[in-house]
């Protein structure tokens, strides 16, 4: 039998004045199955408290209810009150008669008194309903899995490394760095890309809490928070690393030339390669695609000149198995390929550059030594003209998103331009300058006002040839005229889209994904580094665009959402869950379809007692699942609820005003 | 179709069916069924707002519009209410990424159904309605009020049920 | 519409080669032209079995038994047939494997007058969607044709409508036989009858009825297929397909012309979204 | 200057987004029809000033002006245009548009335009097909300009590029009462 | 024998009988026969659908409706002008059933319109249907030593979701189809720039800048003639250099051909079949180029060498 202690606060009198508690007291004694029905001035004030445990004990209540404020207020004060006088905190309910009533009725006290009358009514009834409920704990393994070494991935790794948490960071390429490490300068200070680089990529691969698997892939990953197992692909790379000593011998007498795909292809490289002087692990690795000796068999040289034997042209995959209880995504970006744009004649004219191209000429440690260079007879450019939003903002041709970092790499590569080229001049075709960020505008400014960039606003229509010049055609919106500019060199601001890999990882993993292919946060204003699969976390322009800074805060973010994570050995959970009733489940895992947590799973259980025939049943995930109740609804045969919003306890309500 | 509020010898009528009638002073009994992120956050707000608006809603809270059954609904307008307004949070802010889709979905045929055996399409109302928009809150509750009012009372089944 | 001789033929061949334990089809019912349905264990009754434009009823109700749920089964479908039994093979209570499925071409059945039935006047799709072998020239999809009664019922006032309903509820003495005969009712203990459901409070009151009558529909909505298995098991002939056209026309109109059980893997109009669904009816 | 907030409502646009098809909202302002179109420098204002316009609400200017009577129609704006919008149909749209609603644009140019389009239909109306020399003729008696082009005639004719006679079709009765027809058509909506 | 519905276009009888003669005996060679559309009227091009809603549909779907009764299965366009008409049309038709019912009902005589016949401008259907290894096996005489820029205007391959043939912005298959025939068709950029048609007469100063630079262009790429797919774009280049000669103060002196001229020529048919006195800018001094083939210069070749060994794997 249900005995309900109810307490009604005045709050002051921001409901006494408004809402007469007195005759509320007394209409509440009257409901069924209260027992105590009392008023306090602040009832979440200590004597408050001390009423409502006294009145537990005293009276054996099974549950309280509070008239109060609302209940995203107060409920945990309550709860603990209630847990502190021996009562299943659950067992509280919450009448919200301040913001539901005395605050939004001020002018009709009758009105507002007969309402909460009523809000608490519904509170008991659905109280009746309660059932006792236990916090639930899931154990946790401290280990992160970071997906990714660009400078996203290192900082993550890096971060949550120095919190004493293990962590295995992948990479599919044979070196850590990623794009950053094709970069010159960086915006908006102009520092070396590798300079500051460099150094965290060496941490990484020092970093007694950091095991580094280069040249790998995820290739599968089960389980639920705090308790993923990961298995891993490591690639053959045919090199020996434990034994590698890195002289570098073999890449100078490799007779096989391959595009290089670090300098974009403006030079060549080896079949057996290291990615790039600084790279990390600085050993090389055969790319089997092109090795003649693994293709047909024929040459073994790098085997000859090996001194220390590294080579082994046996070496085969290698699957790894990895326990974490967290992973960080931060597979980074790919650049859109300008082909649709015919208008411009890219693909016909080699001087029609990406940005990422002019990016590898222009570094000291690239392909042409850190000097610009026309493709087409390899002389240093006058007049460049740069071209923004190339397949960004372009729904026709690219993707409808803003890129985010064009505006600033291209104001960078007309003040880099002009430290390599004095006497050249810089053409900017925008159609707005997004410079918001710290430092970005002032930047912007140098660029326009040191460098003399001449910046134009409008979208380029047409580039021909004449002679050996590129004449670019564009409006020049401000002067309402259409002007053309004589240019030696065209860069385009090629559009950041999505990791082509993204997709494919991201269903392996289980989280979604949107329509261009970036992973999906759990939240775009509140959650930006969580996803929906408790766990997973995204850094970098794996969830969106975004320059170095923002991936560098993203990945801090990251790392201190694994190290909370990790903060205890178990972790506590919310009770309020959906639970399973086996024995109604028909099986026909429609929860499963809507459930956005991917937290129920099947099990078979015996059809009957000691049936040896099996039938499948939906089974909740705890880890997982947050507790929304759209399987509740959905479930036909009404098996699955909601602790804390069960059907009678919603029903109770509604039946009782 | 826009209903007025037909009245005979002083009492109001329901349009449903003219046979049930409730006294000049009737005032109707709205259950509102709350998402707990948006729409609660919200009509809180509109509390510590102190934005006035009609007294007649009861509310009660669930994690997730998604959590609303129709049957709740059907239950509601069978038991105690003249009217149900249901709110969750605008679509692409759901706390739980998709909830609020699939309850779009059930609100639209539910309502149409219960409006094709005969409740007046305005008994039940929907709305998105996030944390901050304590003002649209109110507004809303005002309309649907409003609008029931102009229905006139429903308990058809009430009667034999209780 | 006559595929008896096939069918036997087939039914035949598949116990000859041991391919299905129970085969369910139609038989004659004594006297008059109606068929009951039949199942059939011992190959020495398929010489009964019948199939024309007679055999009314969606067989696949009777694959939801837990006894044939886990035989290999052998069947006819028609078009809408064929449909529930997609939405059962998707929602698992069936497996394909254990499925030997007759497609029908289907020219439509006729009511008890001998007239086209209604339903199948308005039929979608005639061929079978599922099936291991099919009969018959397929003749593809048709265009969705709103239900006549409910377009007549539709434009009725809302008291009229209201009246009218009241009645339907209340000719509705509860025996169940809708959600028992029909295909799509396989809860191993429906949701109105469960204990701690509050759903309905035991009575058998029109709101009750109502109430049962309307989540039923809600339950089905975006699956039923229109065989109206229920309206020919009712006893007091409601005219139950009203509230399950009403739920299809609007799905349909709304949610991307969907149709039940169309394809395979599509689990119905509720168990999915789309972020350009209708938003206009929302304050 | 220019005062907005005037209009209660932009019919305009309205207008202009109903007869094309089109919805010049989608216009973000880039410019590349500006300088994709061969004629935006004889226009009174380019393509992209226009879709300006036609979004303030402007639609006097935009009908007295020029622009649209310009337009070549040869769809290289739109092919390029990044968010699709099909400018030609607009252009046209707006070309219906001031006819129905009887603007006429006092251009010299426009004035010429327009009778050398009207040339054209009335000898399709006559003949079924077209008819050079005489449309040549004509169009610069209309608009008082007889010696235009004169200096091609000789030459042309000399090289058969003209031909003086002319081929009616046995369909131009049929054309004479599709006209009929389409005029009707037009004042009965 | 390949059958095929015609429908030659105003000009064809007019300004270009060159175009129209030379096309018929290039299908003959080809094996395709042309049935001209009896009675065919003129497609309203420009004036129609500058002006008017309803004529602009009626006057091409008219013809459509009549070339439908031919029952073959394409129809063959020489102007590109018409061809860009016939295409809008018949799209507008398609997608918007209740249209053409419209018109039908209300304008046109001839009879019911119902979409079953494809529409190909003369230069789609060779590279389309005839395709350029059945052209290749009929040419005669190679014009190797000639090189020419094909010019294909905005409406042939323009707007692309209503001609679906080639890109819109630098189209091949002309240029394919002249090397087929042993011409060099060289690099030029101006391909699918508005010569400006439809102000040939109300708007002469357009037509000159823009042909003007049409031709400029033309003329820097080394061409020795331009190659044309319609008779507008031939006058405009043709008949207005003289014009833009006095203006610009320079000496371009392009001849501007038919490709089907060209073809003509390659299949073996003598020059007089050309009819080339037809042109203003004379033609002969271009075609002395056939057979006079440049020395690949040795520079080239080289490179050439040298980027073979590149890519090649050692």
């Amino acid at each position: 039998m249900a005995r309900v202690g109810v307490f009604t606060c005045f709050c002051g009198a921001n409901i006494a004045d408004f809402i007469d508690v007195p005759q509320v007291v007394e209409a509440t004694k009257k409901i069924k199955g209260v027992k105590v029905s009392a008023e306090y001035k602040y009832m979440c004030s200590d004597p408050g408290q001390q009423m409502i445990r006294d009145a537990i004990i005293q009276n054996r209540l099974t549950s309280v209810v509070v008239a109060a404020c609302s209940p995203r207020m107060h409920e945990k004060t309550f709860r603990k009150a209630l847990s502190d006088a021996g009562l299943n905190p659950y067992m509280l309910e919450v009448a919200n008669i301040r913001e539901h009533s005395s605050w939004v009725h001020q002018k009709d006290k009758k009105a507002a008194t007969e309402k909460a009358s009523d809000l608490i009514r519904m509170a008991v009834a659905k109280s009746i309903a309660n059932e006792q409920l236990h916090e639930i704990s899931v154990p946790v393994t401290k280990r992160a899995l970071v997906i990714g070494g660009g400078i996203a991935g290192i900082q993550a790794a890096l971060d949550i490394a120095d919190a004493r948490i293990p962590v295995t960071l992948i990479e599919r390429s044979p070196s850590i760095g990623g794009r950053m490490a094709q970069l010159d300068e960086t915006f908006p200070t102009l520092d070396c890309s590798q300079c500051i680089l460099t150094p965290k990529m060496v941490d990484v691969a020092s970093h007694p809490y950091i095991e580094l698997i280069p040249y790998s892939e995820v290739i599968e990953l089960d389980g639920y928070v705090g308790n993923y197992k990961a298995k891993i692909r490591k690639k053959a790379s045919y090199v020996n690393f434990s034994t590698c000593t890195g002289c570098g011998a073999c890449t100078q007498k490799c007779p096989v030339k391959v595009s290089n795909e670090f300098n974009m292809g403006i030079d060549k490289r080896k079949a057996i390669y290291t990615p790039f002087p600084q790279a990390v692990p600085n050993k090389p690795v055969i790319d089997a695609e092109h090795c003649t000796m693994l293709l047909k068999g024929k040459c073994g040289i790098c085997a000859k000149v090996c001194e220390k034997g590294s080579i082994d042209f046996k070496m085969v995959d290698e699957v790894i198995e990895r326990e974490v209880g967290a992973v960080v995504v931060a597979t980074g970006y790919d650049l859109w390929d300008p082909k649709p744009y015919e208008e411009y004649g890219v693909g016909r004219y080699k001087d029609i550059i990406t940005s990422l191209e002019f990016e590898r000429m222009v570094s000291a440690s690239g392909p042409t030594n850190g000097l610009p260079l026309r493709p087409s007879d390899g002389k240093v450019p006058k007049n460049v003209v740069f071209i923004k939003c190339i397949g960004s903002r372009d729904e026709a041709k690219g993707i409808e998103y803003c890129s985010k970092i064009c505006c600033m790499y291209t104001a960078k590569h007309a003040i880099l331009l002009h430290h390599k080229v004095h006497d050249s001049h810089a053409y900017i075709f925008y159609m707005d300058i997004r410079a918001a960020g710290k430092g970005y505008e002032e930047f912007v400014k140098r660029a326009q006002v040191e460098t003399a960039a001449t910046y134009l606003r409008g979208r380029v229509s047409k580039i021909y040839k004449k002679g050996d010049k590129l004449i670019v055609r564009g409006e020049d919106a401000q002067l309402g005229q259409v002007v053309e500019v004589v240019a030696d060199l065209v860069v385009l601001a090629t559009a950041v889209i999505p990791y082509k890999e993204n997709p494919p990882l991201a269903r392996l993993l289980g989280i979604s994904y949107d329509k261009y292919g970036y992973m999906s946060e759990a939240h775009p204003k509140l959650r930006p580094v969580e996803t929906a699969k408790a766990g997973i976390f995204l850094a970098g322009c794996t969830q969106a665009p975004k320059d170095i800074p923002d991936t560098v805060a993203q990945a801090s973010a990251c790392a201190a959402k694994v190290c909370g994570l990790f903060s205890g050995d178990t972790m506590k959970k919310d009770p309020m869950i959906s639970t399973i009733n086996t024995e109604n489940c028909t099986g026909c895992q429609n929860c499963v379809t809507v459930c956005p947590y991917q937290a129920i799973v099947t099990e078979e259980i015996p059809l009957g007692h000691g049936s040896k025939e099996m039938r499948i049943v939906a089974k909740i995930n705890e880890g997982v699942c947050q507790g929304c109740g759209s399987c509740v609804a959905i479930c036909r045969s009404m098996s699955i609820n909601l602790a804390g919003f069960t059907d009678p306890q919603i029903i109770n309500e509604i039946v009782s005003i | 179709m826009e209903a007025e509020v037909k009245t005979t010898q002083g009492a109001i009528v329901s349009v449903e069916n003219p046979e049930i009638t409730a006294p000049a002073d009737w005032q109707p009994v709205i259950i509102g069924i709350l998402c707990n992120w948006c729409s609660y956050a919200g009509s809180d707000l509109t509390g510590t707002s102190r934005i006035q608006y009609p007294p007649n809603i009861r509310i009660i809270r669930v994690p997730c519009s998604s959590r609303v059954d129709p049957w709740f609904i059907i239950k509601s307008l069978q038991a105690t209410a003249d009217g149900v307004l249901i709110s969750g949070c605008h679509p692409g802010d759901c706390h739980y990424i998709s909830g609020n889709y699939y309850a779009r979905r059930r609100f639209l045929v539910t309502k149409k159904l219960l409006n094709f055996v005969g409740y007046h399409e305005n008994r039940v109302q929907f709305s998105w309605v996030s944390a901050a928009e304590g003002p649209k809150f109110a507004k809303v509750v005002a309309k649907v009020t409003e609008d029931i009012k102009k229905l006139g009372p429903l308990h058809r089944y009430k009667k034999e049920n209780f | 519409m006559d595929y008896t001789k096939q069918i036997q033929e087939i039914a035949s061949k598949l116990f000859a080669e041991n391919k299905i334990d129970y085969f369910v089809g139609c038989k004659q019912n004594g006297f008059d032209d109606n068929q009951v349905p039949f199942l059939i264990t011992d190959p020495q009754d398929i010489p009964k079995l019948v199939f024309n434009d007679k055999s009314v009823f969606n067989l696949t109700n009777y694959l939801k038994a837990d006894h044939t749920r886990r035989k290999r089964v052998g069947l006819v479908v028609k078009g809408c047939d064929s449909r529930s039994l997609n939405l059962l093979l998707t929602e698992s209570q069936l497996k394909r494997e254990n499925v030997y499925a007759i497609g029908i071409c289907c020219e439509g059945v006729v009511n008890e007058k001998g007239e086209k039935a209604q339903n199948c006047i308005e039929c979608v799709m005639p061929d079978a969607v599922v099936f291991d072998e099919l009969l018959g020239t397929p003749k593809g999809r048709k265009d969705y044709i709103a239900n006549v009664d409910l377009k007549e019922l539709t434009e009725k006032p809302l008291v009229e409508r209201a009246d009218y309903f009241s009645k339907v509820f209340e000719n509705c003495i509860r025996c169940n036989a809708c959600r028992h005969s029909c295909p799509l009712c396989y809860c191993a203990k429906c949701c109105i009858d469960q204990e701690t459901s509050t759903l309905y409070n035991g009575s058998n009151t029109t709101s009750s009825a109502m109430h049962a009558l309307m989540t039923w529909s809600l339950h089905l909505a975006g699956r039923c297929v229109d065989c109206r298995n229920c309206e020919k098991a009712c006893p007091s002939h409601l005219p139950l397909h009203l509230l399950h056209k009403q739920n299809e026309k609007v799905i349909f109109e709304n949610f991307q012309q969907h149709l039940a059980g169309m394809e395979k893997d599509d689990r119905g109009a509720f168990y999915k979204y789309s972020l350009t669904d209708p938003d206009d009816f929302i304050l | 200057m220019i005062t907005l907030g005037l209009q209660e409502k932009n019919t305009f646009l309205e207008a202009v987004n109903k007869k094309s098809g089109a919805n010049v909202l989608e216009c973000y302002q880039c410019g590349k029809c500006v300088s994709t179109c061969p004629v935006s420098g004889y226009m009174d204002f380019p393509p992209r000033e226009v879709m300006q316009m036609i979004k303030l609400g402007l639609k006097e200017e935009t009908y007295m002006a020029n622009s649209m009577w310009f337009c070549l129609t040869c769809s290289a704006c739109s092919g390029r245009c990044p968010r699709e919008i099909d400018i030609p149909a607009v252009m046209e749209g707006i070309r219906h548009l001031a006819i129905e609603e009887n603007y006429h644009s006092q251009d010299k140019k426009v004035k010429e335009i327009t009778r050398f389009h009207e040339i054209f239909l009335d000898m399709i109306k006559r003949y079924g097909r077209n008819y050079e020399l005489r449309m040549m003729a004509e169009f610069n008696i209309r608009t008082r300009n007889l010696f235009k082009d004169m200096h091609l005639a000789p030459k042309a004719l000399l090289k058969g590029k003209i031909t003086l006679g002319h081929e009616s079709t046995k369909s131009a009765k049929a054309i004479q009462k599709m006209y009929k027809l389409a005029e009707k058509l037009e004042k009965n909506k | 024998m390949n059958k095929i519905t015609y429908f030659p276009g105003c000009s064809a009888h007019g300004t270009s009988e060159e175009f129209d003669h030379t096309l018929k005996l290039v299908m003959k060679t080809l094996d395709v026969q042309m049935e001209e559309i009896p009675d065919w009227n003129c497609c309203g091009a420009t004036s129609a659908h500058v002006m008017t809603e309803n004529l602009a549909i009626a006057l091409p779907m008219r013809n459509l409706v009549l070339a439908e009764k031919l029952e073959n299965k394409t129809m063959g366009i020489a102007c590109a002008s018409c061809y860009s008409r016939m295409k809008v049309t018949k799209k507008h038709l398609d997608e918007n059933p209740n249209l053409a019912k419209k018109i039908n009902s209300t304008i046109i005589d001839e009879g019911e319109y119902h979409g079953t016949i494809d529409v190909k401008s003369m230069l789609q259907y060779c590279f389309e249907e005839i395709g350029l290894e059945t052209i290749k096996s009929k040419v005669t005489k190679s014009l190797a030593g000639l090189k020419v820029a094909c010019y294909y205007g905005c409406l042939l391959t323009r707007p692309k979701d209503v001609t679906h043939f080639d890109s819109p912005e630098y189209p091949m298959s002309m240029d394919l189809l002249m090397e087929a025939l042993g011409a060099k068709a060289v690099d030029f950029d101006y391909k699918t720039e508005c010569c400006g048609a439809s102000f040939s007469i109300s708007n002469t100063e357009v037509v000159e800048s823009l042909s003007g630079k049409i031709l400029e262009v033309a003329k820097e790429s080394g061409a020795h003639v331009i190659v044309v797919a319609c008779p507008l774009c031939q006058s405009n280049l043709d008949m207005r250099q003289p014009d833009i000669e006095k203006h610009t103060k320079t000496k371009i002196n392009i001849p501007v051909m038919y490709f089907t001229q060209l073809m003509a020529l390659a299949f073996g048919f003598p020059e007089k079949e050309l009819k080339l006195p037809k042109h203003i800018v004379p033609v002969e001094e271009a075609l002395k180029n056939i057979g006079k083939i440049e020395p690949e210069p040795e520079k080239i070749k080289k490179t050439k060498k040298a980027v073979e060994a590149e890519s090649e794997v050692v």
